[in-house]
């Protein structure tokens, strides 16, 4: 698996400075894209996914990505498809139109939460002073993707590479989140 | 702080992403209408509150969202079985002997 | 029973206290009692004790599974207070705020009741709203309740950070000054002591394993650790273990047994004038006369009878501590335990006949059934011998589920503590 | 002279390295590598601290976290942490400590007088005192009791450090770094496990680092540990952790561990946390956490001076220091001569070695005479004497009679004792394993394993070092094994030296003194004697965990890790039971008291809790809005203007909205979306109104109840399509909404095709409310025809507002023309700074949480949680129009047929009007028919809303009472501390009742 294997549609925003960057860990605001949420039931995964480019993943916790595109599994009929910034029409059209009358529910949620990556050496030990799951890359590999609690904000994590998770909460909380990240890695700083 | 299995995620994790909803298998009459108060107060309120053996509802709130059940000794709070909603109470006795209890 | 009192301890200083008796017998069971109440809890002494000495009852066995006062009565953080919601409640714990007062000489041993005031914060005007009206209710109810500004509130409990700058501010707080605490271990050794002396015997070490019923269903004694003890009337004062026992009996309740936290600083000289709580972001906090700050956390999400917890639960405590008092995070934690509290669906109490003929029930407390302790024994011990309830806790049935005629505490978003 | 009492040579101190330091005030020197505690025995300072009930002066017992008397307050930052032990302390630069619990200096402590009073100061004293008079309790009683007791005195400021925490996983956790850790590491390593190793002390090796009289490998242990550590280092599998203590052991091997991580440098720097938690499940646990040694109960034991003799000894090898000048050991086991051996080596006159047994070892009466050491057996101390530090010893001698006859006297400036080895089996019971008893060693010792751990070494009772060794790499190897189901190969070390002793003793040593005038201390730090727990006994106390809490034996700091098997000794002597019989008192977390702080963590300030902003907030911040917390939320309470207060904001916020527009954000509303061919149906399941009707582009109010009939929520749903609704809840709702949702589509109804998916902030939400609503949303919308006809009150289109897609509803809240705007939540701040701007040409206003209740409260809408509180029904509310008639079922119906809820006399919602316009209610304010009530009189209703009202230019309130909805026009009383206030009953809606200005 390629290091950054979502790098075509997780980036970084141009627009906003780091919101931490040292020899350790970084962590950075990552630009807008689209965010659907997709519900079916299993007779029509085939369908969705030919209609979304890319095969939906039934494996818990994994993620299936191809040219400008992601889709996380979130459960047993669950899943948020990723798609580049704007193309929420696009793909909403491509989707129904394939499903048409077969019971789904799609529902556009690209606002509904932002992005950080955090990446570097420490990424998974800065995750873990706010989260209990147990990242070391055999259990938790790339491309795994959980939602989970960081101390008191739900989060979702998407691991993209051995060294670099992609953090989503809502948007409310994202303050919190990125904030109490920042803080933490501070003391990898002291002297 | 307990680890709880996810019978749709397939993992084991900490309580916190989990709410647990109290006893299991407590139906909702098919029929409320025709249901009596006395029926009516034990699909309400009326528990086992089992000191031992007991089926219980967790839901994977910070996680899949799912609802599943679980069977665990309210005693030493250990899980003896996981299983996805929908599924029937296994037999409780069979599973308490299977853990030496 | 030898009075106790200071020339008493002064006498017996000179005999090197070689010479007090017992404060209880540890008798063997009778065959047969008047009643038998199952569980030598706070509760189920204070109702053998009422029982003997206000109904007249002599021949009564307290049944004990362990070490009595060993339940909920020994694990709780000892808050007093009265001022409930509903009618109904706050004439039950105002009850009990009345025998508190005089508790110490009744039992001619000292419970160590101490008015030093309950303060409950509010911290958003949803809070603010729900203490006013408890005022209200309060003031027409006859029980003390009043409202502080942060400042006022300051005063009376300087520890406190009424700055606005903190997540939740302090918007104000009802005072309850009757409120306080009392000594856990000697309520229960007080009633123990005193029902002992009225002749009741405490059966420690003795499980309750079955209750036996007649023909007609009705009570006809229980199956013991010690074999079976033949009783007219049996009442049931188990807490956490109430479903177990009443189920003995083929009763079910509507009760779920939760494991609820407490824990208790490093002993420290004075720095906490009252007692604390608030329900917002889950923080109770005393400190004991010996010097340790007593904290109450919440319980757990799931029943257990394991008398402990999650660490998560203590974590969340002590946050809302340090944020109130944020001189208090280099304080250190000593010792931390759990009880088992049975939670009724409206969070008040059940004090009962049964469906079955000569058994009662005493239970669902929860979280809050200490400061109740002597008011529940007094009119449990009335309904018992009168076969109907005292009018006090005529409202707390168990029927009361079945009609929706609910005492809801917990919709009135009053955490019973 | 500097540090009288340091050796010349030895031990782990960097002895180039000179650090001066204070202790009350008093300047002193030590080295790097001690600890307070042993830094003040090289100044020969013993008397450290008071006892908490008498008084008492009380010096160093013991070197490690079990010490009960030397618990100091330690200064920093101008504040101070009490009660911190100094054998734990370790010593820097500049450290200030002062000792507690004594007034005015510890040498002179006016508390002391406690003492001479003991005798009518026994256990449980108070409960048979202090009643009378009744008023004396709170006044005069209890603030004496409370300034005389408790330890050190609270810090005073706000903790200036931080505390991190940390969350870690591992294969194998090991408690403990003796012999029995470090192999055990050793052994689990080599496998590649993942293994965490920690220890409570600043260095690794337990009681190693004070073993000089074996070797391992031929090495010093030294030599061993380093070697060792040094492995272990290498290791990417392996995580050390020193000054870290495994304090809680909990359900399914999930342990926490408090780390110090800055506590012992003089100047750390502010970034690293003071704490860590580290919250770790492990695999499995090894736990080695070794056995410390029991103090003798023999009158006076408590003197500054008498100390553990296993303490003397780590004094002495590991810090270089010499605990007296002339040492008296007294025991009941080997390992004590040992200490004695390693004095007298050092060139310390060792006093004698009192034996209790008749016959000690052969090996060690031969080293003992080899060096001259005076040896006393069968014979034990039966008193001391000198207050502020031990002078002399009394001994005894055991009687074929049994008595005990005097045994002269033995003067000394250090006793040290030691009556044998207790397994620390905390962790192990704190897994809920339960101890069993082995009388061989007279000790309890870890039983059957209750969770995936196992103990090893001495804290499962093996006391040779070889063995030990073994034990350690065995538990090693078994955890790795059943953790990673890998086996290594590891060479085990051989150790030469170090083999266990035997014997010990437990209870009150017999003497011949005068009982009552004694005292022989069990538990030092509460001052519990022998005497009282016989007195607990006699009194009828027979469980074990009623005399602890009688005496309150065991429950001081070291929770009774010194006291506790003597204290049980002596209640199974007073009882004539076995000691089996008289059971154990639970071992409870922490291990050793641990920092509040570091439960708290990260959470303090905005991070206590997440604060919850909507897109408005900023322009809010700038135009001088206050917020009120709802739940997570921040919300905008009111605007105030040119120093407005609340109230006339209000009123000015509430006139506009009525004569011309008003902006509200309503972002925090819940919003569901609910999609899938059944979604109408599932609808008509869960609300009470019906939903099948609704014709896409209309909305309904819906209400939502739970099943036992009471009302939960509410909300306006609109239909976007057949299959799609947009449900909108309560702000504080949104999350159990949606959970009673899920619960009810998975587990009740799974055969439905609907799916729902959370859009609370998907969008963002301006309300705009007022007669000139239209004129202002106009000019930005596209794609919609806002006209009356073409969007009438309640409906819903999609459109575009600025070019960006919106939702755009016509509804209200306050019963004027209003529209509420949902776009995407990164254009939620230009739609309300655009917003903003244009009511400015109309002269609308932006208005708060509060303004909104006002224009609410004139129209009778209800605010679930405030007018309702979970015991009202629609019923009950004047909402049984919002009850399906036809409907079969939904959530609630049934529960709505039980008897109290069809019952007479319920409560229902009503209006107030005060019969003075002017007098404003009380919000809870009671209601009662009788004017003058009786105390205790029950009341008839509530007050849940009141406000003034600026459109009636007058007080309104909403009310719930008794029989409401009968009682219109009639007359009731609302009592005040200073009088009635009468009240006319009407119906809840004050303004526009007909609804026309809603429909324009
Ligand atoms: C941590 C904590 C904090 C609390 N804080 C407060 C507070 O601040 N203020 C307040 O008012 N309340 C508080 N409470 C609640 C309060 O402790 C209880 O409501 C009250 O003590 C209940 O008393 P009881 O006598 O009914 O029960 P218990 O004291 O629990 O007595 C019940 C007895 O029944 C015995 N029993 C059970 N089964 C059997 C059997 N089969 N046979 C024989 N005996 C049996 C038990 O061993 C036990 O001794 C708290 C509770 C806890 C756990
Ligand atoms: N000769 C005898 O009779 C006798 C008696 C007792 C002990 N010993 C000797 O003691 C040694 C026992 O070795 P061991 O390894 O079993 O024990 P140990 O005492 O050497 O080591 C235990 C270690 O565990 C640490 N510890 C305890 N609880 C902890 C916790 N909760 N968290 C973190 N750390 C904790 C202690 O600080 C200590 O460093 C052997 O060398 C043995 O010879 C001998
Ligand atoms: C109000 C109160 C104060 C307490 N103070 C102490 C204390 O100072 N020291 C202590 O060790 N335990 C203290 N405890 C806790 C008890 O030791 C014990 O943990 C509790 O009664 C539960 O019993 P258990 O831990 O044996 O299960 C206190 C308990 C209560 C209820
Ligand atoms: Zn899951």
């Amino acid at each position: 698996m390629s290091d950054l294997m979502a790098s075509d549609l997780i980036t970084p925003d141009a627009g906003e400075p780091p919101l931490l960057s040292i020899n350790e860990v970084s962590i950075l605001k990552a630009a807008p894209l689209t965010r659907l949420s997709l519900r079916l039931r299993e007779a029509s995964l085939k369908a969705a996914g030919s209609a979304f480019g890319v095969d939906l993943p039934v494996l818990p916790l994994s993620s299936a990505t191809a040219d400008k595109r992601a889709a996380l599994w979130m459960g047993p009929d669950e899943w948020t498809l990723f798609a580049p910034e704007n193309t929420s029409q696009s793909v909403v059209s491509d989707i129904e139109g394939k499903l048409g009358a077969e019971p789904h529910s799609l529902v556009d949620v690209s606002e509904r939460s932002e992005a950080i990556i955090v990446s570097g050496q420490r990424a998974a030990w800065l995750l873990n002073t706010g989260i209990f799951v147990d990242f070391s890359i055999d259990t938790f590999p790339v491309g795994t993707v959980s939602r989970t609690i960081f101390h008191k904000s739900p989060v979702m994590v998407w691991r993209i590479g051995d060294e670099a998770f992609v953090v989503e909460a809502w948007v409310s909380f994202m303050d919190y989140v990125s904030g109490l990240l920042v803080q933490s890695a501070s003391e990898l700083s002291a002297a | 702080m307990l680890l709880v299995y996810c019978p749709y995620c397939k993992v084991e994790r900490a309580e916190t992403e989990f709410s647990c909803r109290g006893e299991a298998h407590i139906a909702r009459p098919s029929d409320p209408s025709q249901t009596s108060d006395e029926d009516w107060v034990h699909y309400l309120y009326m528990r086992s509150n089992t000191k031992g053996i007991y089926a219980e509802r967790w839901r994977h709130i910070h996680g899949c969202g799912r609802f599943f059940n679980a069977v665990r000794d309210t005693v030493s709070d250990n899980f003896l079985k996981f299983y996805k909603a929908g599924e029937p109470m296994p037999d409780l006795e069979a599973l308490a002997k299977e853990a030496g209890k | 029973m030898k009075r106790y009192s200071f020339l008493e301890l002064a006498k017996n200083a000179f005999s090197a206290h070689q010479n007090w008796g017992r404060q209880w017998r540890n008798p063997e069971p009778k065959s047969e009692y008047d009643v038998v109440i199952v569980g030598a809890g706070g509760h189920g002494l204070a109702t053998a004790y009422y029982l003997a000495k206000e109904h007249g009852v002599r021949n009564i066995a307290v049944v004990e599974k362990g070490w009595l006062g060993g339940g909920n009565t020994g694990r709780n953080t000892t808050i007093v207070r009265s001022n409930y919601l509903w009618e109904e409640s706050a004439g039950l714990y105002n009850h009990a705020i009345d025998l508190w007062q005089g508790l110490s000489q009744e039992l001619n041993y000292n419970v160590m009741y101490s008015a030093r005031g309950v303060m409950m914060l509010a911290h958003t005007v949803h809070d603010v709203q729900v203490s006013q009206r408890h005022i209200h209710a309060n003031r027409l109810a006859g029980v003390q309740n009043e409202w502080l500004s942060p400042e006022a509130a300051k005063e009376y409990c300087p520890p406190l950070n009424i700055s606005k700058n903190i997540r939740y501010p302090v918007m104000g707080a009802a005072l309850q000054r009757v409120g306080g605490t009392a000594r856990h271990d000697a309520v229960a050794w007080g009633y123990a002591r005193g029902a002992d002396a009225l002749g009741v015997d405490i059966l420690q070490n003795c499980a309750v394993t079955g209750i036996r019923r007649d023909q007609n269903g009705a009570v006809e004694g229980v199956e013991t650790a010690k074999g079976f003890i033949k009783a007219k009337k049996v009442g049931v004062v188990a807490a956490g273990h109430t479903s177990v026992v009443m189920e003995m009996a083929g009763v079910r309740l509507p009760l779920e047994s939760y494991p609820l936290q407490a824990l208790v600083s490093e002993p420290v000289k004075p720095a906490f004038p009252c007692v604390v709580m608030s329900n917002t972001i889950h923080a109770y906090i005393s400190q004991s006369d010996k010097g340790e700050l007593v904290i109450g956390a919440g319980t757990d999400q799931f029943i257990s009878y394991s008398q402990t917890g999650g660490i998560h639960i203590s974590n969340h405590t002590i946050d809302a501590i340090c944020e109130l008092f944020p001189h208090f995070r280099r304080m250190r934690m000593l010792r931390n335990w759990g009880g088992i509290v049975d939670v009724t669906p409206d969070r008040s109490p059940i004090l009962s006949k049964t469906p079955v003929p000569g058994l009662y029930v005493n239970c669902g407390w929860g979280t809050g059934g200490f400061k109740a302790t002597p008011g529940s024994g007094h009119v449990f011990a009335h309904t018992i011998a009168k076969d109907e309830p005292h009018p006090i806790n005529a409202a707390f049935t168990i029927d009361r589920f079945r009609t929706g005629r609910l005492i809801d505490e917990a919709a009135a978003a009053a955490v019973a503590h | 002279m500097s540090q009288p009492f340091r050796t010349e040579k030895g031990g782990r101190i960097n002895r180039t390295e000179q650090l001066t330091f204070t202790f009350d005030g008093e300047e002193l020197q030590g080295h790097q590598g001690d600890t307070l505690a042993s830094a003040l025995l090289a100044n020969g300072v013993h008397l450290v601290g008071r006892s908490f009930k008498y008084h008492r002066p009380r010096g160093i017992v013991t070197s490690g976290s079990e010490e009960p008397n030397a618990l100091v307050g330690i200064y920093r930052h101008g504040d101070q942490t009490p009660n911190l032990r100094a054998t734990q302390v370790e010593l820097y630069q500049g450290l200030e400590a002062i000792s507690q619990n004594r007034f005015p200096s510890l040498g002179f402590d006016v508390g002391a007088v406690n003492d001479l009073l003991s005798p009518l100061f026994p256990a449980g004293f108070y409960y048979k005192t202090f009643m009378w008079p009744k008023a004396f309790w709170d006044r005069v009683y209890e603030p004496v009791i409370r300034a005389a007791a408790g330890l050190g005195k609270p810090p005073k400021t706000p903790d200036q450090d931080t505390y991190g925490n940390i969350y870690a996983h591992c294969d194998v956790l090991i408690a403990g770094s003796g012999p029995a850790g470090l192999a055990a590491a050793l052994a689990a390593s080599e496998t590649g496990a993942k293994v965490i190793l920690c220890d409570e002390q600043s260095e690794f090796g337990g009681s190693l680092l004070s073993e000089v009289s074996a070797s391992i490998d031929g090495k010093d242990p030294s030599e061993w540990i380093a070697e060792t550590i040094n492995k272990l280092e290498q290791m990417d599998n392996v995580t050390l952790l020193p000054r870290t203590t495994a304090f809680g052991y909990f359900a399914h091997n999930y342990l926490a561990l408090a780390e110090r991580v800055t506590e012992h440098l003089p100047n750390p720097d502010p970034k690293l946390p003071r704490e860590r938690l580290w919250q770790v499940r492990a695999k499995e646990v090894v736990i080695a956490s070794g056995a410390i040694e029991r103090p003798m109960i023999f009158p006076e034991n408590d003197r500054p001076g008498i100390m553990l003799a296993e303490a003397g000894r780590t004094y002495l090898n590991r810090y270089g220091v010499k605990v007296g000048h002339k040492v008296l050991v007294a025991a009941a086991c080997d390992t004590a001569w040992q200490t004695a051996f390693d004095l007298a080596d050092h060139g310390v006159e060792v006093a004698g070695i009192v034996d209790l047994r008749e016959t000690p070892p052969e090996n060690l009466m031969a080293i003992a005479k080899a060096r001259g050491i005076r040896v006393e057996a069968g014979c034990m101390v039966t008193g001391t004497l000198g207050r502020k530090r031990v002078k002399a010893a009394l001994l005894g001698r055991m009687m074929t009679s049994g008595n005990v006859a005097s045994g002269g006297q033995i003067s000394c400036d250090a006793l040290l004792m030691s009556g044998g080895w207790t397994p620390t089996v905390s962790l192990y019971s704190q897994s809920r394993g339960k101890v069993v008893w082995d009388s061989d060693k007279g000790a309890y010792i870890p039983g059957a394993s209750v969770q995936r751990e196992r103990s090893a070494g001495a804290s499962k009772g093996l006391y040779g070092l070889q063995e030990v060794l073994e034990d350690g790499y065995a538990a090693g190897e078994e955890a790795a094994k059943a953790a990673i189901g890998k086996s290594a190969k590891v060479s085990y070390a051989t150790a030469t030296g170090g083999e266990a002793g035997t014997g010990g003793t437990l209870g009150a040593l017999p003497h011949d003194r005068n009982a009552s005038r004694v005292k022989a201390f069990v538990d030092y730090q509460n001052d519990v004697t022998a005497k009282d727990v016989k007195l607990a006994v006699r009194e009828g106390m027979q469980s074990i965990e009623h005399i602890k809490r009688y005496t309150t034996t065991g429950m001081a700091t070291d929770q009774g890790r010194l006291s506790n098997m003597n204290a049980l000794q002596i209640a199974s002597d007073s009882l004539d039971r076995p000691v089996t019989d008289v059971g154990l008192t639970t071992f409870r977390l922490p291990y050793t008291p641990t920092t509040f702080g570091l439960f708290a963590g990260v959470a303090r300030g905005d991070y206590f809790d997440p604060v919850r902003k909507t897109p408005s907030h900023d322009w809010v911040v700038e135009n001088g809005g206050v917020f009120e917390d709802v739940g997570q939320w921040k919300r905008t309470w009111y605007f105030p203007k040119n120093g407005e207060d609340m109230h006339a904001a209000v009123a000015r916020e509430c006139k506009t909205v009525r004569e011309s527009v008003g902006l509200f954000d309503a972002s925090t509303l819940g919003k569901i979306e609910v999609v899938g061919p059944d979604a109408a149906e599932f609808l008509e399941r869960l609300y009470t109104n019906p939903w099948k009707k609704l014709a896409p582009g209309r909305c309904r109010y819906g209400l939502l109840l739970n099943d036992a009939g009471f009302i939960t929520d509410d909300g306006v749903i609109g239909r976007l399509a057949e299959d799609r609704f947009h449900v909108t809840t309560t702000t504080g709702g949104a999350p159990s909404v949606f959970a009673t949702m899920e619960d009810y589509l998975q587990t009740e109804w799974p055969e439905l095709d609907v799916w729902i998916t959370s859009t609370t902030e998907q969008y963002a939400v301006a309300a705009l409310q007022g007669p000139k609503a239209r004129d202002v949303l106009a000019p930005f919308m596209e794609g919609v025809d806002l006209s009356a006809d073409a969007l009438p009150h309640m409906s819903v289109k999609e459109a575009t507002f600025c070019g960006v897609p919106c939702r755009l509803f016509r509804i209200s809240f306050t019963g004027e023309l209003g529209f509420e705007i949902n776009v995407s939540r990164r254009h939620g701040k230009m739609m309300w700074e655009t917003l903003a701007k244009e009511i400015e040409k109309f002269g609308g206003t932006a208005y708060g949480t509060e303004s909104m209740h006002v224009l609410r409260a004139e129209k009778g809408y209800i605010i679930v949680g405030q007018d309702t509180d979970g015991t009202v029904t629609p019923q009950d509310a004047g909402m049984s129009w919002a009850i399906g008639k036809k409907k079969a079922d939904f959530v609630g119906k049934r529960g709505l047929d039980r008897p109290d809820l069809v019952a007479d006399n319920r409560k229902q919602f009503v209006g107030l009007l005060t019969k003075d316009p002017k007098v404003k209610l009380e919000e809870g304010a009671q209601i009662t028919t009788a004017e003058n009530p009786a105390i205790g009189t029950p009341a008839d209703g509530h007050v849940t809303s009141s406000y003034f009202s600026p459109a009636l230019d007058r007080s309104i309130a909403l009310a719930i009472v008794k029989n409401g909805h009968a009682l219109e026009g009639k007359t009731l009383y609302v009592p005040m501390p200073d009088g009635s206030i009468p009240v006319e009953v009407t119906g809840p809606v004050f303004y526009d009742k007909e609804g026309a200005r809603l429909n324009v």
